[in-house]
C-alpha cells in the first residue's frame, strides 16, 4: 500500500514539476511584446554600435587629408597575423634633408584578428579601430585596403 | 443550427450529379470531387499548420519567427514548399530502392485514411461508419510500417535506430490511445463520430463525464502526441542524438511528404480529441444560459470545430517546446506503467459511472 | 575506414549485434567537429572512441613565432567561452616570470570579467544541454541572457567573444564608465532570471530521470582522468583553482567552492547552475570596490622573459586550464603549452557512458561541456 | 609539505635524482630508466602521493627531448615538476606512465603526435590530432613550405 501511494504521490509530483515548468514558457507566449529578436537590416538606422567595438582599422584624417601616420612600422612588428604592410618612400623636405614618410599603409582586412595590439602600439595614435561591421565583399582582393588616403599627408607638428 | 448544416448542400451535389450522369460515373466524380477537396485541405492546412508552429515557438521563445516572406512572414511557408519541390531528390546508392520510394506515401496514405472518418461540421464527413474509432485507430497505426520502411530502406544507421525506436513507441502508445477511446466509447454507447458528436450536444463529453473523462482526455493528449512522434516524444528524430531519425536520407518532396503527414497526424489526434472529448463542431452551450447559448449558436459548426482542434494543437505544441526529450526506455516505461495501469483503471471507473449513470 | 578495421583488429570483433556508429564530425550534439566512434549493441553505447583534431590549429606551434603580448590574441580562440581566463593565464604567467606586480585595480577588473566570462559559458552550457535533450526553448532562454553579458563585454572590451583584453602587464582599456552601472543592472536583472532556469529545467522530472544516476564518475576516477571543472567537482573532486591557488582578486573574495558527491549527470548540472549564483556573489562583492589606479604597469616594449619555465594555474568555466612557458631568453616563447581541461575531460567519456543509451551518451557529453577548439587546439 | 620540505624528503627518497627548488615547484630531474619506478613511488608512498598529473609537456630540446610531468597530490595539496630527457632526439622512446596515472595517456598520445616521443609500452600509442605521415610539427626542425609563412 505504501508503494502504492508512493506511486501516486510521484505522478502528481512529476505532473507539477512539468506544469511549473509549463507556467514559464506560457508567461512568455502571453508577453509576445518582450521579445528580443532585433530585425537586422531594417533597423540599420537605429543600430549604434560601441564605441570601442572594434570592426577594422582605419587611419582618420582630416578635412585637409592630413593623418598622423609617421610611418614609423611599429603596428607592423607588433601585428601577429602580418596583416599591416607600410611602404614607406624618402622625399626631400623644404630643409634639404631626407626624410622618411609613408607612402601606402596597406591593410589586409582579410587576416586581421582585431586584437587591437596595432592601436595600442601606434606612438601618434594614427590608426584606431572603425565601428563598421559589414565588411562582406564579393572579391577577397577588395579586403586589402590600403589606410592613408591618396595625396594625404601628414600633420604638422607630430613627432617623428 | 441547421442554418450551418451541409447535408442538403452534399445531398444536393449527389443528386444533381446523378441526374446528369450514370450512377456509376456520378459516383466516380463524387470520389474525385471529394479527393480533391481533402487533399486541397490537407495541403492548405499543413502550410497553415507549419506556419502557426512556426510563429507559436518563436513566440514561446521570445523570438518573432519569420518575418521576411510577405507581411509577417505569411508566404514563408509557400517558399518553403517551392524549396522542397524544387529539390533535387537524393537516394543513398545502397538504399532499396522500392522500398525508399515507396514508404513516404505510405505514411501520408495512412494519414489521408484517417482523415476521411473526422466530421468537420453536420453533415461534412466523406465516411460515416458505424465503427469510425475502431476504424481510425486501425488506419493510424499503419504509418508507422512508413517510417519502419523509411529508416531500414535507407540503409543509415541513424534512420535504423529512429525507426525502430518510432516503432516500439508507436505500437505500445496506440494502446493508450486506444484504451483512452474505449474509455469514451464506453461513456458514448457509441463508436459512429457522428453518433458521438450528436451525444455532446447538451454537454461535451469532457464536462459529462467528469473525472474518468478528464484522465482519459489527458492520457489521450499525451499519448496523442507520442503517436504523432512530437516532442517530448520525438523520439524517431531526436535531431540531437540521431541526426533526423528516420528520415535523415530524404530530400526534396519526399522529405516534404514525411513532414507533411507529421502535421496531419497532429491535426488528426487534435481532431479526435477535439471530437470525442470537446463535443466535435457542437457549440459550447451552459445548462441554463439560453442567450449564451442562442449565440454560441451564431458561430458556424465548422469554426467551432477548427477553434476547438487549434487549442489542442496549441496544447502539444506547447509540450513541445516546454519539455526536453525523453529516453527510448522511458518513453516505454511511461506507457507501460503509468498510462496503461491508469487506463485500465480509467475503464472501469468509467463503466461503473455510466452503470450508475452518475453523470449528467 | 581505417579505423574501422583497427577496431576491428584491435578489439575483439564486434558481435553479430553489435555496430560501429560515427557521431560526428558533423553531428548536432558534438557542438562542433569532434567525432566519436561510438560502438553500440542496439541502443546500448559499448565503447567510444573520440578522434579529434579536426580544428586542430596548432596554437602551440604559432606561439612559438610570436612574442608574448601577442599570445593573447591566439588564447582567445582557444576556448572561446572562457577567452578572459584564457588571456589571464597567459597575462598572470608573463607577469609572473617578469615578477611584475599589477594593480589591485587591475586585479579586481580582470576577477570580474573571468566571473562574468563564466556566467556567460555556463549560460550557453545551459541553453545547450537543454537543446541536447530536446527542450528547445532554452536554447533562445539562455541566449537572451548571455546577451547581456556580451553587451558589457563589447562596451568594455570591444569585442563579444575574442575579447583580447587582458594584456600581460595589465588590461587593454580602462573599464568603460558605464561598466559598473551595467554589470549592477545585469545582476538585478539576471536574479530574476535563474530562478527561471530552475522552474524550467531543474525541477522538471523528465530531466530528473534523463540525468539521476547516469553518467557516474566516481571520486578517484576524476582525479585519475583530470576531469577538472565543475565536472570535477560534481564528482567530489576540489579541483576549483580559484580556491586552491587563489590569483587576481580572488584572495579577497568569499565564495564558495560548489561540491558535489552524486557524481552523476544531474550532479554537474547542479554544479553548474550552483556557480551561476556564486559568481553572481564574487561580482557583487567586487563590483562597488574597484579601487582607483592605473589600468595597466608599463611594459617594456619587446618583452623578453628570463629563461626558465614557468607555469600558470587558472581556473575557466570548463576547469583547469594550465598554461606552461619555456623561455629561452628571447622575445619569443621556446616552447608553449596549454593544458587545457577539455582535452582531459573529453577521455573520461568513455569511462562514463559504457553501458548506457545513446540519448545519454548526448546529454553526458553535454554535462562535460566540451568546447572543441580547446580541446584541438 | 611545503616545497622545502618536499624538496628535503625528495632528497632522502630518491638520492640519485637531480633536485632543484624552482620558483614555483620543486624540480626533480630523473633518467629514463628511472622514470617509471619513480613514478609508481611518488604515486604510491603515503608521504608524496601524487595522484593528479595536471600538464604533461614534451619539449624539444636542441640536443634531446625533455618531458615534464606536472603532478599535484590532492590529498596534501602539494606539488612539483619530474623532469626527465630522451636519450636520442630524432628517435626518442622513453616509458610510458599511463599505467600510473591514467590521463598521462591521451597526454602522451598528444606528445607523440607533436613531438614523435614514443612511450614504450603504451597501449594506444595512435596519432591525435594529425594524420599518419604528418611529421612532428613541435620540433624545431620542422619544416612545412606550404603552411608556415616566414616573416
Amino acid at each position: 500500500m505504501k508503494s502504492f501511494i508512493e506511486y501516486i504521490v510521484s505522478i502528481f509530483k512529476g505532473v507539477w514539476t512539468l506544469l511549473v515548468g509549463m507556467k514559464v514558457t506560457a508567461k512568455y507566449f502571453f508577453t509576445p511584446w518582450n521579445h528580443v529578436t532585433q530585425q537586422y537590416p531594417e533597423n540599420r538606422d537605429t543600430l549604434v554600435m560601441f564605441d570601442r567595438f572594434r570592426g577594422e582599422v582605419i587611419m582618420p584624417h582630416t578635412d585637409n587629408n592630413e593623418h598622423l601616420c609617421t610611418g614609423c612600422g611599429i603596428c607592423e612588428i607588433n601585428c601577429p597575423n602580418g596583416s599591416i604592410e607600410i611602404i614607406s618612400k624618402s622625399i626631400l623636405t623644404p630643409e634639404g634633408k631626407k626624410k622618411r614618410i609613408i607612402d601606402q599603409h596597406i591593410y589586409h582586412l582579410g587576416m586581421c584578428t582585431l586584437c587591437n595590439l596595432c592601436v595600442k602600439a601606434c606612438p601618434t595614435g594614427a590608426i584606431v579601430m572603425g565601428q563598421k561591421f559589414e565588411h562582406a565583399v564579393w572579391d577577397r582582393a577588395l579586403l586589402t585596403k590600403v589606410l592613408n588616403q591618396p595625396g594625404s599627408k601628414i600633420a604638422a607638428g607630430v613627432k617623428e | 443550427m441547421d442554418l450551418y448544416n451541409f447535408t442538403t448542400l452534399t445531398h444536393d451535389i449527389h443528386v444533381g450529379l446523378a441526374k446528369s450522369f450514370s450512377p456509376f460515373l456520378a459516383t466516380t466524380i463524387e470520389w474525385v470531387i471529394v479527393g480533391v477537396a481533402y487533399l486541397t485541405f490537407v495541403a492548405l492546412f499543413g502550410l497553415i499548420l507549419v506556419y502557426v508552429e512556426r510563429k507559436v515557438c518563436a513566440a514561446f521563445q521570445q523570438r518573432l519567427g519569420p518575418m521576411r516572406v510577405g507581411k509577417w512572414g505569411l508566404l514563408q511557408t509557400i517558399a518553403d514548399f517551392i524549396k522542397l519541390l524544387m529539390k533535387e531528390l537524393i537516394m543513398p546508392r545502397k538504399a532499396d530502392k522500392f522500398l525508399y520510394n515507396i514508404a513516404p506515401f505510405i505514411v501520408i496514405i495512412a494519414s489521408f485514411l484517417a482523415i476521411s472518418v473526422l466530421p468537420f461540421a453536420p453533415g461534412l464527413q466523406s465516411l460515416d461508419f458505424d465503427i469510425g474509432v475502431f476504424y481510425l485507430t486501425a488506419v493510424s497505426s499503419v504509418g508507422v510500417i512508413g517510417i519502419l520502411l523509411a529508416g531500414w530502406s535507407s540503409n543509415n544507421k541513424y534512420s535504423l535506430i529512429g525507426a525502430m525506436r518510432s516503432g516500439a513507441q508507436i505500437l505500445s502508445y496506440e494502446l493508450s490511445v486506444s484504451l483512452s477511446l474505449l474509455t469514451m466509447v464506453v461513456f458514448a454507447g457509441t463508436m459512429q463520430f457522428s453518433a458521438i458528436v450528436e451525444g455532446q450536444r447538451d454537454a461535451w463529453f469532457i464536462f459529462s463525464g467528469h473525472l474518468p473523462a478528464v484522465i482519459a482526455f489527458i492520457i489521450f493528449l499525451i499519448a496523442g502526441t507520442a503517436e504523432t512522434n512530437r516532442g517530448p516524444f520525438d523520439l524517431a528524430e531526436a535531431e540531437s542524438e540521431l541526426v533526423a531519425g528516420f528520415h535523415t536520407e530524404y530530400s526534396g518532396i519526399k522529405f516534404a511528404l514525411f513532414f507533411l503527414s507529421e502535421y496531419i497526424n497532429l491535426f488528426i489526434v487534435s481532431a479526435v480529441a477535439a471530437t470525442v472529448f470537446l463535443g466535435g463542431w457542437m457549440p459550447l452551450h451552459f445548462g441554463n444560459f439560453e442567450s449564451f447559448n442562442h449565440v454560441m449558436d451564431f458561430i458556424p459548426p465548422v469554426v467551432w470545430f477548427f477553434m476547438k482542434v487549434m487549442g489542442v494543437i496549441f496544447v502539444i505544441m506547447w509540450f513541445k517546446w516546454t519539455f526536453p526529450r525523453l529516453r527510448v526506455d522511458q518513453i516505454l516505461t511511461l506507457e507501460w506503467k503509468y498510462l496503461l495501469p491508469i487506463n485500465l483503471v480509467n475503464i472501469l471507473l468509467m463503466a461503473l459511472v455510466v452503470l450508475t449513470k452518475f453523470h449528467f | 575506414m581505417s579505423e574501422i578495421r583497427e577496431v576491428i583488429i584491435n578489439n575483439d570483433r564486434l558481435a553479430t549485434d553489435e555496430y560501429l556508429v560515427n557521431m560526428g564530425p558533423q553531428h548536432p550534439s558534438t557542438h562542433g567537429v569532434l567525432r566519436l566512434l561510438v560502438r553500440l549493441e542496439g541502443e546500448k553505447v559499448l565503447n567510444i572512441q573520440p578522434h579529434s583534431g579536426y580544428i586542430h590549429s596548432g596554437i602551440e606551434k604559432m606561439c612559438e613565432a610570436i612574442t608574448y603580448p601577442q599570445i593573447i590574441h591566439l588564447t582567445d580562440r582557444m576556448d572561446y567561452l572562457s577567452a578572459h581566463m584564457n588571456n589571464e593565464a597567459v597575462a598572470l604567467c608573463v607577469e609572473n616570470a617578469l615578477q611584475v606586480e599589477v594593480p589591485d585595480r587591475v586585479k579586481y577588473i580582470r576577477t570580474i570579467m573571468d566571473e562574468l566570462a563564466r556566467l556567460a559559458s555556463h549560460q550557453l552550457w545551459w541553453c545547450v544541454f537543454g537543446m541536447d535533450l530536446g527542450a528547445l526553448t532554452t536554447f533562445f532562454y539562455g541566449l537572451r541572457d548571455r546577451e547581456h553579458i556580451l553587451d558589457i563585454f563589447e562596451e568594455t572590451c570591444g569585442a563579444r567573444m575574442t575579447v583580447s583584453y587582458n594584456t600581460p602587464g595589465g588590461l587593454m582599456f580602462d573599464i568603460h564608465p558605464n561598466f559598473q552601472k551595467r554589470v549592477k543592472d545585469f545582476i538585478k536583472y539576471f536574479r530574476t532570471k535563474l530562478p527561471e532556469y530552475d522552474k524550467l529545467l531543474s525541477g522538471n522530472v523528465i530531466l530528473k530521470e534523463r540525468t539521476e544516476g547516469i553518467g557516474h564518475l566516481s571520486l578517484s576516477d576524476a582525479i585519475a582522468y583530470g576531469v577538472t571543472g565543475p565536472s570535477g567537482r560534481a564528482s567530489g573532486f576540489s579541483c576549483d583553482i580559484r580556491k586552491h591557488l587563489p590569483y587576481s582578486a580572488y584572495p579577497f573574495v568569499k565564495f564558495n567552492e560548489i561540491l558535489d558527491l552524486r557524481c552523476d549527470t544531474y550532479a554537474r548540472y547542479e554544479v553548474r547552475i550552483k556557480e551561476m549564483y556564486e559568481s553572481l556573489n564574487i561580482i557583487e562583492q567586487l563590483i562597488d570596490n574597484i579601487p582607483e589606479g592605473d589600468y595597466a604597469v608599463k611594459m617594456k616594449g619587446v618583452l623578453k622573459l628570463p629563461e626558465g619555465e614557468f607555469y600558470q594555474r587558472v581556473e575557466t568555466a570548463r576547469g583547469e586550464l594550465g598554461v606552461f612557458i619555456v623561455s629561452d631568453g628571447k622575445k619569443n616563447p621556446y616552447r608553449v603549452k596549454f593544458r587545457s581541461p577539455g582535452f582531459s575531460n573529453l577521455f573520461a567519456l568513455n569511462k562514463m557512458t559504457k553501458g548506457h543509451k545513446i540519448a545519454d551518451l548526448v546529454a553526458i557529453m553535454s554535462t562535460l561541456d566540451l568546447i572543441i577548439p580547446d580541446i584541438d587546439r | 609539505m611545503t616545497n622545502e620540505e618536499l624538496q628535503s624528503y625528495l632528497t632522502g627518497r630518491f638520492p640519485e635524482a637531480e633536485l632543484k627548488l624552482g620558483a614555483q615547484y620543486v624540480e626533480m630531474t630523473v633518467t629514463a630508466e628511472n622514470l617509471h619506478e619513480t613514478a609508481l613511488q611518488l604515486k604510491g608512498s603515503e608521504e608524496t602521493a601524487f595522484d593528479y598529473v595536471f600538464c604533461l609537456t614534451g619539449v624539444d630540446y636542441a640536443e634531446n627531448m625533455g618531458i615534464i610531468y606536472h603532478l599535484e597530490s590532492i590529498k596534501h595539496r602539494h606539488s612539483m615538476v619530474l623532469k626527465v630527457r630522451t636519450a636520442d632526439r630524432v628517435n626518442p622512446s622513453i616509458d610510458t606512465v599511463s599505467d600510473v596515472w591514467i590521463t598521462a595517456k591521451y597526454h602522451e598520445r598528444e606528445a607523440y603526435d607533436l613531438l614523435g616521443i614514443h612511450f614504450n609500452n603504451h597501449t594506444d600509442l595512435r596519432r591525435l590530432f594529425l594524420e599518419d605521415g604528418w611529421g612532428f610539427p613541435l620540433r624545431k626542425d620542422y619544416v612545412d613550405e606550404i603552411r608556415i609563412v616566414e616573416r
